[in-house]
């Protein structure tokens, strides 16, 4: 996929617009990768699922299941697919610069 | 804007009238000829199914074929069968032979009823499937290009459903068909670190192997597989892509027999391994479909009437089985793997 | 792209089963990527392995599943299949169709798509195979726009399917066109938005026969029976045995239970009610005289899958009996309960088999809240190792 | 000094002389009534074998007792066999009544043979192990007691073998029997950190858990139990003096029934759990007596002629075993260990 | 110590099957030990619970197991029991006795013991019940002069045992009481001085009746069976027929593989040779007409044990047909072989059943150099998960 | 059982003789415990058998399997009780000052 340009910066993406490196990853490339998700703006509500998976994924290496990040959010599945409308996965896992979920399709 | 969850189309709409009216009332079928179901309901309504063969990869040009067909002979109404046939439904017997002589034409084979082999039920294979040991629509093709007979007259002792699956994930669910193909990988997946730093859950990766055989690389920010416990799965490369799991010169397939899903006279069963591999040898799978008949003749020529190919071997024996269609056994066909004591003979009677 | 040559595949356009390659090269004609498909096939022949990259994900807004993401390993020499995604479509129940609904299905699919297509996927789904990612929002709208919905994929409920049943065949025990149909609506969120450890499929078979597979290849299979017995009509057994039946070889002796009795001087033919297992075969042999009882029903098995990880499954019987009418509350409900427990206790790619495999059915029963019965098993345990949950004893 | 490995004595110095002299030549057998064999050779020869209940835990002067009689009658030979039976063996016909009448004298039961019910192979329970959950002698006597008619007549369906191991180290081999009883205890092990610093190989400890739910307390020097996860097998007690598995209040007996070994007709089978506990009701456990009674009753009351139990069950079906027996089901006889897979019914096709 | 009152077990001197309490009353007329055991077993029944410690471990010079070790925890109570172990000592294969090898058993244990014995132990051994430590070297020293040895205990073979085979059996396929004594003399070594991951034991029996019940008691069962065709004599089937024998209903109906074809009209009963797998029923029911084959020789099993701890398993084939004759050595030669491997392979305290569990029979027979043959199984793996030696695939 | 007496001290041993306490192992108790066992006089040879087994206790806590005994110190089973006349478990690991060894009996 295209380059996602932050502040002038090319930072690549894979096919799916995934962060090729997730190092890369900050608040203004958050804001950017929302953009191509069909998220105009990144709410506080947005940053509580962000910060709380990227804590996650810090701590286990992984994304959380889905029931946990609800659970532990407070947001029900509802509000996930409010804020991003791509669902956790595609959605929230993508803006919060985490790993590409693999496997479960 | 699409409308969310508003489910599929409703079956109603799809019906042809003379289902809508016998809905539930259907007393008793007969099968007239081969591909050809004649249901009878107690309104005294007759329903005639021909049962039509599909290779199932199709282009919208087939679909759009079958639409002539049915507006032409069946009101504009078809459907298709689980095992992914075409169904016309005629009410109106006089039909029956004219369209018959139109599928014909056409090249498509009518068939499948009663004791005849139906559908492979398959997957994707090559054409569209990240992780296939084989091809599936290629196989199916020439085993039921071999099998063609049995497709259109019924001869067998019984229905016989073969399935294809082009990975251990088993898309085709061919662990419990009377015949199973299923592609199979025989080296350990070889690992891709670049890959795996950049994309992989290194937990979930390692969780991932059923044998253990994955341990995590901290160094390397990858993992490390112990190759004398892997067993080719591929669960690995499902969860990243730096395990790569395909090998050509070792990927082939696997064939099981014995399976079945209907209750009927005896429980449903899984598919055994009687072959561990036979090489993929496009386009036609010479080794799979000589297998393959040679398993359906000896079914054929010593099985009873209505006896499963399962059925008959667990009447006969394993042990017959072997010596009956000449294949050999080896170690390869003993499970190791979680539930194999169920599968040891303990006891002392045997056949010879 | 220059024409090239197909050797290996155009073997597979002889036989007389109709050839999927011919079908390709069909789609071929309109679509430039179908075109490319049967060049990559046929590399695929040549080099004996796929050519498509590891995954993808890719999807439709406000769905979490039911797009496939797929790429070609090799987009420089097949540009066209640099994208190639597929979406799952749910088939109506039944897989019934009027030829108005394929034609705009095929339509769409010619503007959006390859042109290629399975009629149907292993689970059921239509199966719209290979589109770009730019055309995946507006296929769906359209689609959507014809009436059809996206199918499952990911962690969700995969659509649910049903054999023919009641629309044309004698022996279904209830309607499993509107349950597939009804309970398919109630569930639409488990469908569309993935939220538990894994997978998890529904079928519907009116009878013991089976014909949706679904005790292999559902995690939850629900199977058409009765409570009473069977019955029989004495005239239409004679006039089996006229036809030339020979009703004690063909019917009594594979009986598994040996339920029924055959009387050779009258040529009547009777069952021993409790004996009966309701296996069918007595019914698919002799359809006009013999047939289910009258109350009907479904038992309710759960757990099947197949091989990847911990070996294939079966399904197993939950619920012996439940009546399957109205408004199907009590089969939702119960799969609410289901979905809850295992939602709580599975592991990340866990089937809902698998994790009562892990915890054991004890604790599972206990907590959905399902009464033990034997008919839930072939056999009781072997092993003494009894779990007592300790509030059960006096210490 | 002993001289070591001279292994047993041999065999012939101890066989009579009419089986020396048709080591290998017998015939056929009858059984002119029970308790009583008679073998018949090539030769001509005819052994009579009679068969002498025992309580298996006996003194030294019951052993003379039966050397005075088989000095008596049997010029000086017996043996005992697989279930503890004495056999008293006779070349002569016209010592069998004399011998019996012996026999009944001192108390001793004839019989066992055929279609009957054999001795209960058993255990040491509360006489000399370490870690029973019941006693064994105690239970046995009182069960024989209650079925002696089955002991001295020929009048079940089959032979009935019933084994009783007091602890799940299962000592009495009970897995396979027609029944078996088996102590269970229901608690987890209290730990006794002292003694399992003194005298414990923590790894061993640790390893012995077959759920895992051992792990080490390296503050105490000694282990902890995960509650939840132990089904109270003792293994760990096995390993350890400090981890206290008897617990009076909820120590018993589960019953298991449909076990054989033999291989006529039907593979050999495990025993299944139908009762998963009875208290430990000394002197005369009547709650197992009467489980045992009910399940024998009503299988000779249904099974057809040469049926044992399991074989009786598999015909009918469990789910008809228990509405015969009225025992209730419960979810604590449904396996949830690594092979339970196999025993949960993949099948529509059940009775009610 | 003052007599005490035993009420319940008192209760177990009445009926009609012999008491043991009433030869523990006996055996404590001469032994003050046997007179407190009754004590001890009362306060038992009282408590409900037993009364020995955990363990121990004591032996006798030169060999590492056939003693256990065994102490009261009320040594203050019972004196007589601070000390009170089990010696096991090989029977004779067969369990056959002469009366003064016997009387010299009970003259030294009443020398040296508690007077108290189980004829047998469930293992086969005799069980000599009850002894001080100070005690056993000097009644090993005895018992051995009267020509008995020491069985197992301990990560060693045990005491191998044998139905009564050819003393007393026409069935018997190969002579078990000269295997059994042979083999048993063969591995005097590998019995007394435990060097395995856990214990082994064999049983013998003649044939698939398996009266030793060795298919669920042994590590290694040897079965007895031929390898041609049983045989039939017809005058014998036309007696049973006049004693009034169903043939068809007793002993065609009921052999498993239907191999058995009854002829009305000649009262005759024929063999379908290749079907027939020899499980016995039909000689058992007609011992007079039919016979096992003529070249005999036995089945070898493998695996068998209870419960502990990974669940109960029978052994099963891994040798479908061995001669039984002359020096054993083929059979001694397979014994030393699987040891080795085990020994080499397995874990503390994990039987060699469980051993080929955890690593698979593929390896087991190909390390240990057996050919794989259909006849180890029921049936063929149902999973797909193929190890492939990789030195067995081209790379 | 009776103390075993060391250099006029008490050391308390269980009923089957071995150490109450695996601590107050010495070389001096090794030889009182070894004439408790049979062995007159500890050689060399036992020497290498005994700190063999010491050394695999510190290391894993347990005692070896009684082939690896055989393997490590290159002792086959006849020599072992040669030395130790109550074999590895009864003889050798008492005088070595192990753990008693349960379980297997
Ligand atoms: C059309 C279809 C249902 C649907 O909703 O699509 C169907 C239709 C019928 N099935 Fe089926 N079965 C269909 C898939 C199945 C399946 C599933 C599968 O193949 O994947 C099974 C279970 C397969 C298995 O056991 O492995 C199945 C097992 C049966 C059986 C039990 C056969 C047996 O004896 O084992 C019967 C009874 C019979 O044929 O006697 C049966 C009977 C029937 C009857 C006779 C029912 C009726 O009275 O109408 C129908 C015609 C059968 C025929 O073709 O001879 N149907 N049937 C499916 C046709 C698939 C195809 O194109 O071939
Ligand atoms: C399209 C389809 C095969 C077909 O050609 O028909 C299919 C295709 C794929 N399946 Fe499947 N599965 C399909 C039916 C099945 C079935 C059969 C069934 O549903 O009856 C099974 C076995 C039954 C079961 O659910 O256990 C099946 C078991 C799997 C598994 C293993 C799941 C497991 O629990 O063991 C995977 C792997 C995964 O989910 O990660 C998998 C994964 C996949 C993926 C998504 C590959 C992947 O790992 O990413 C395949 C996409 C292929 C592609 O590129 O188009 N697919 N998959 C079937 C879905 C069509 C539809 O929706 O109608
Ligand atoms: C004496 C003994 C062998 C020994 O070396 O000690 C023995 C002796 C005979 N057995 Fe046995 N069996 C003996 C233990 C067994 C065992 C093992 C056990 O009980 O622990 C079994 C396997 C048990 C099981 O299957 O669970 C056993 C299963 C058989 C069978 C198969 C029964 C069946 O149909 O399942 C037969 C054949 C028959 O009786 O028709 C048999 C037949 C026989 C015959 C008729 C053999 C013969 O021709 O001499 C003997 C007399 C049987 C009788 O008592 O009616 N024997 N027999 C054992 C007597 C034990 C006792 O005191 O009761
Ligand atoms: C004496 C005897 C019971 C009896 O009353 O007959 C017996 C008694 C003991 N057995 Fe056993 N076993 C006896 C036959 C069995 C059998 C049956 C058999 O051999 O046919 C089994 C089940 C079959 C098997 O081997 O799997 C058996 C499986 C066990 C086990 C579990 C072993 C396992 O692998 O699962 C243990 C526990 C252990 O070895 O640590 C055990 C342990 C014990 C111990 C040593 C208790 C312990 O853990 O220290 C018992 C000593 C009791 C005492 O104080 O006298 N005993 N033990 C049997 C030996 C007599 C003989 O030598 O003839
Ligand atoms: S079986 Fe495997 S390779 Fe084939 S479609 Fe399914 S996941 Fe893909
Ligand atoms: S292929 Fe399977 S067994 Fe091998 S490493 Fe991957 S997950 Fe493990
Ligand atoms: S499952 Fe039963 S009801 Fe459904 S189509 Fe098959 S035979 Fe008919
Ligand atoms: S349905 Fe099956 S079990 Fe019932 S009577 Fe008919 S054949 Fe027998
Ligand atoms: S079964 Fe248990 S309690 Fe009974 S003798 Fe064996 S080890 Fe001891
Ligand atoms: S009793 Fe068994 S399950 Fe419980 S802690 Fe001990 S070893 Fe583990
Ligand atoms: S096992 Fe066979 S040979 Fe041995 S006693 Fe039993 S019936 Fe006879
Ligand atoms: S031995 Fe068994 S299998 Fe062979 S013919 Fe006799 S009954 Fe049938």
């Amino acid at each position: 996929m295209a380059d996602l340009i932050v502040n002038g910066q090319a930072i690549p993406l894979d096919e799916d617009g995934f962060l090729e490196d997730t190092e890369l990853w900050n608040e203004e490339v958050a804001k950017a990768l929302a953009l191509t998700e069909d998220v105009p703006e990144l709410t506080e509500e947005h940053w509580k699922v962000i910060n709380y998976l990227r804590d996650y994924f810090a701590k286990f290496g992984v994304a959380p299941m889905v029931r946990k990040l609800c659970k532990d959010t407070g947001c029900d599945l509802k509000t996930i697919y409010e804020l991003f409308p791509s669902g956790p996965a595609k959605g929230a896992c993508k803006i919060a610069g985490l790993l590409k979920p693999t496997g479960c399709v | 804007m699409a409308r969310l969850d508003q489910g599929p189309p409703h079956y109603e709409q799809m019906l042809p009238p003379i289902i809508k009216e016998n809905y539930g009332k259907w007393r008793y079928h007969e099968i007239p000829r081969p591909g050809v179901l004649k249901h009878v309901s107690e309104t005294g309504a007759e329903l005639y199914s021909i049962r039509v063969g599909s290779p199932r990869l199709v282009s919208i040009e087939f679909v759009r074929d079958l639409c002539d067909l049915a507006d032409k002979f069946c009101d504009g109404h078809l459907r298709f069968t689980a095992r992914h046939n075409v169904e016309f439904l005629l009410g109106d017997a006089s039909k029956v032979e004219p369209l018959i002589a139109a599928l014909t034409e056409k090249g498509l084979p009518v068939g499948g009823t009663g004791a005849s082999i139906s559908n492979v039920v398959h997957t994707q294979g090559w054409v569209h499937c990240h992780t296939p040991a084989t091809d599936a629509s290629g196989v199916v093709k020439s085993v039921m290009d071999d099998l063609h007979d049995y497709f259109e007259e019924m001869k067998l002792p019984a229905k016989l459903k073969i399935g294809l699956a082009c990975c251990l994930n088993m898309c085709g669910a061919a662990h419990c068909s009377d015949i199973a193909i299923v592609g199979v990988h025989r080296t350990p997946p070889r690992i891709n670190d670049e890959k795996i730093q950049k994309g992989t859950e290194i937990p979930s990766l390692v969780a991932s192997c059923p044998t253990g055989a994955i341990r995590p690389n901290p160094k390397a920010k990858s993992v490390i597989v112990n190759e004398d416990k892997c067993m080719y799965c591929g669960n690995c490369y499902t969860m990243s892509p730096g395990m790569e799991i395909m090998d050509p010169k070792n990927d082939g397939c696997a064939i099981l027999v014995g399976g079945k899903t209907s209750n009927a006279r005896t429980a449903p069963s899984f598919s055994r391994m009687v072959i561990p591999f036979l090489p993929n040898n496009p386009p036609r799978w010479p080794e799979v479909t000589e297998a393959i008949r040679n398993i359906i003749d000896v079914w054929a020529a010593n099985a009873r009437q209505g006896e499963r190919v399962g059925e008959w071997i667990e009447r006969i024996g394993w042990e017959r089985f072997f010596t009956l269609t000449g294949i050999p056994f080896s170690d390869k066909l003993i499970d190791d793997y979680i539930f194999s004591r169920e599968t040891f003979r303990t006891s002392a009677a045997f056949k010879f | 792209m220059t024409e090239k040559r197909t050797p290996k595949l155009d073997e597979l356009q002889k036989g007389k089963w109709p050839s999927f390659v011919t079908e390709m090269k069909r789609a071929a004609v309109k679509s430039p990527a179908a075109a490319e498909l049967v060049q990559l096939l046929e590399k695929s022949y040549e080099e004996r392995k796929g050519h498509w990259k590891h995954g993808g994900i890719v999807g439709v807004k406000g769905y979490g599943g039911g797009v496939i993401g797929r790429y070609t390993d090799v987009p420089e020499e097949f540009p066209n299949l640099a994208e190639f995604h597929t979406m799952r479509l749910n088939q109506p129940a039944g897989w019934f169709y009027n030829t108005k609904s394929l034609r705009d299905l095929c339509d769409i699919w010619e503007k959006h798509g390859s042109g290629l297509t399975n009629f149907h996927g292993s689970t059921g789904d239509i199966i719209m195979l290979g589109m770009t990612t730019e055309h995946i929002q507006p296929a769906f709208d359209e689609f959507s726009e014809a009436g059809f919905d996206l199918g499952g994929s990911g962690s969700d409920l995969r659509t649910p399917s049903c054999c023919v049943g009641p629309a044309r065949c004698e022996h279904a025990c209830y309607d499993t066109l509107e349950a597939c149909h009804d309970i398919t609506n109630e569930f639409q969120d488990e469908l569309h938005r993935p939220m538990w450890p894994y997978k998890f499929k529904i079928k519907f078979s009116g009878c013991a026969n089976d014909c949706t597979a679904s005790i292999a290849r559902s995690d939850c299979s629900v199977i058409g029976t009765w409570r009473d017995t069977l019955r029989i009509d004495q005239n239409e057994v004679k006039a089996y045995v006229e036809a030339g039946l020979d009703i004690q070889a063909a019917v009594c002796d594979k009986c598994p239970t040996r339920a029924l009795k055959f009387d050779y001087k009258n040529n009547e033919l009777n069952v021993i009610p409790e004996d009966c297992s309701r296996c069918m075969h007595c019914i698919n042999v002799m359809p006009k005289a013999i047939q289910p009882g009258k109350e009907k029903g479904a038992t309710i098995l759960l757990g099947g899958k197949s091989t990847i990880v911990q070996s294939a499954f079966m399904a197993w019987v939950i619920v012996p009996f439940m009546k399957m009418e109205g408004d199907y509350e009590e089969f939702k409900d119960l799969m609410r309960r289901i979905w809850e427990w295992w939602d709580e206790n599975g592991k990340t790619r866990e089937r809902i088999g698998e994790t009562i495999y892990r915890l054991g059915m004890g604790k599972f029963l206990r907590e959905v809240g399902l009464p033990p019965v034997p008919q839930m098993v072939f056999r009781p345990r072997a092993n003494p190792y009894v779990f007592w949950p300790q509030d059960e004893i006096e210490k």
